[in-house]
């Protein structure tokens, strides 16, 4: 289990090829990966992501040992970023590898659903007509209940 | 001494990323009345509770979780990663 | 939508940064790789896939086309090997690109049900012990009821 | 005529992956009613349809298909791609 919180941008296929290579017990490998979204209608000139140093890394690690003991994984990796970015650049990313391919969708998707509102990142989208901070939405505090 | 820490637009609302305060609060709504009664801004950022979520020494908690013991409080909105 | 059956290997992550690239309105993209899973109770010397020319890449393009008239798909991508293949080694891909992550991810697991009941590969598992085809699972086909 | 193709395991039952054959079956159950009688090794191939699967012309179909105008039936066991 590799958790990474760093400003600095991170190479998906670097990443995805080092989390999947040399295994032999795992079946099934999954990557998610977020990219900051441009909005045609509200063009962005930057996200920018704050978080909470210490905190983060421990929320981080709480809820990917959590996806551990819930499903068969071999392995889990979680890399996020903070600070400065550009829409097309990747904010974060979370693999899972499983004997099985359910296992390793539902702990991915078990990941981002609890990294989404239960680690203390914040998004602000910094735009041509303003800043503002990206609000949470219902349907991701109601994720949560399907586990 | 408790340390509080501000996020996301809690910490541009009071205009600090990070204080220092000496309480007897015994639970965190009671640090919140007591912040509130300071300033404006205070009263202002914590005006709505339930647009709040709160940490205690790294892990959240409610605001009624209690403070003996605790070296940091942190007050954020709800969060957005990923 | 991209669909390759190929005997070479690929490159995940390689085809992983290839196809979340040069996006600004895709948040989410999902990749699953399959990997040969070797057994220390059965040892595995190689794992060789048949498949059907011709319809193999016709079903494969139905599947994928579904997967986009079901969802909110930017784009889809479909890699399958067939021929043989030493354990560790991938033997297939898929990645979904959307703008968000939900139909990102159900987008991959659709993709991946469908394609391991109804697209024409077959595996045969060549093993110290002798050689044996594999046969498909109950659970494989049940999955498909919930689409 | 028409061209069968077998894969994976009635490939190997029947021992050949292609042929053609010149029929008048009308649909895949009839066609595969001649098969049978043809030899034991057929006999075999075909003794469970439960256990087959039957595409014609590349697309997916069951045993009471209509073979009127087809050119390529397939039949092989449940597809484990993936």
């Amino acid at each position: 289990m590799r958790i990474v919180v760093q400003e600095n941008p991170f190479d998906l296929g670097a990443e995805a090829n080092a989390f999947a290579s040399g295994r032999t017990d795992m079946g099934a490998i999954v990557t998610f990966s977020g990219v900051v979204r441009d909005d045609p209608a509200h063009p962005l000139r930057q996200m920018v992501i704050e978080h909470y140093p210490g905190m983060t890394e421990k929320a981080l690690e709480k809820i990917a040992a959590e996806a551990q003991a819930r499903w068969s994984l071999g392995d889990a990796l979680v890399i996020h970023r903070f600070g400065p970015m550009q829409p097309g650049e990747m904010i974060m990313m979370v693999a899972t590898a499983a004997p099985h391919r359910r296992d390793a969708f539902e702990a991915a998707e078990y990941l981002m659903d609890y990294l989404k509102s239960r680690a203390p990142f914040w998004k602000k989208e910094q735009g041509v007509e303003g800043d503002a901070w990206v609000a949470a939405k219902d349907e991701d505090e109601d994720a949560l209940t399907r586990w | 001494m408790i340390d509080i820490l501000y996020f996301a637009w809690v910490r541009e609302r009071i205009g600090l990323a990070r204080e220092q305060v000496d309480t007897q609060a015994a639970t965190v709504a009671d640090l919140v009345a007591e912040l509130r009664a300071r300033e404006e801004r205070y009263a202002l950022a914590f005006s709505d509770l339930s647009a709040l979520r709160v940490a205690v020494d790294q892990d959240l908690t409610d605001f009624d979780a209690p403070l003996a013991g605790a070296r940091e409080v942190a007050f954020f909105p709800p969060m957005t990663g990923g």
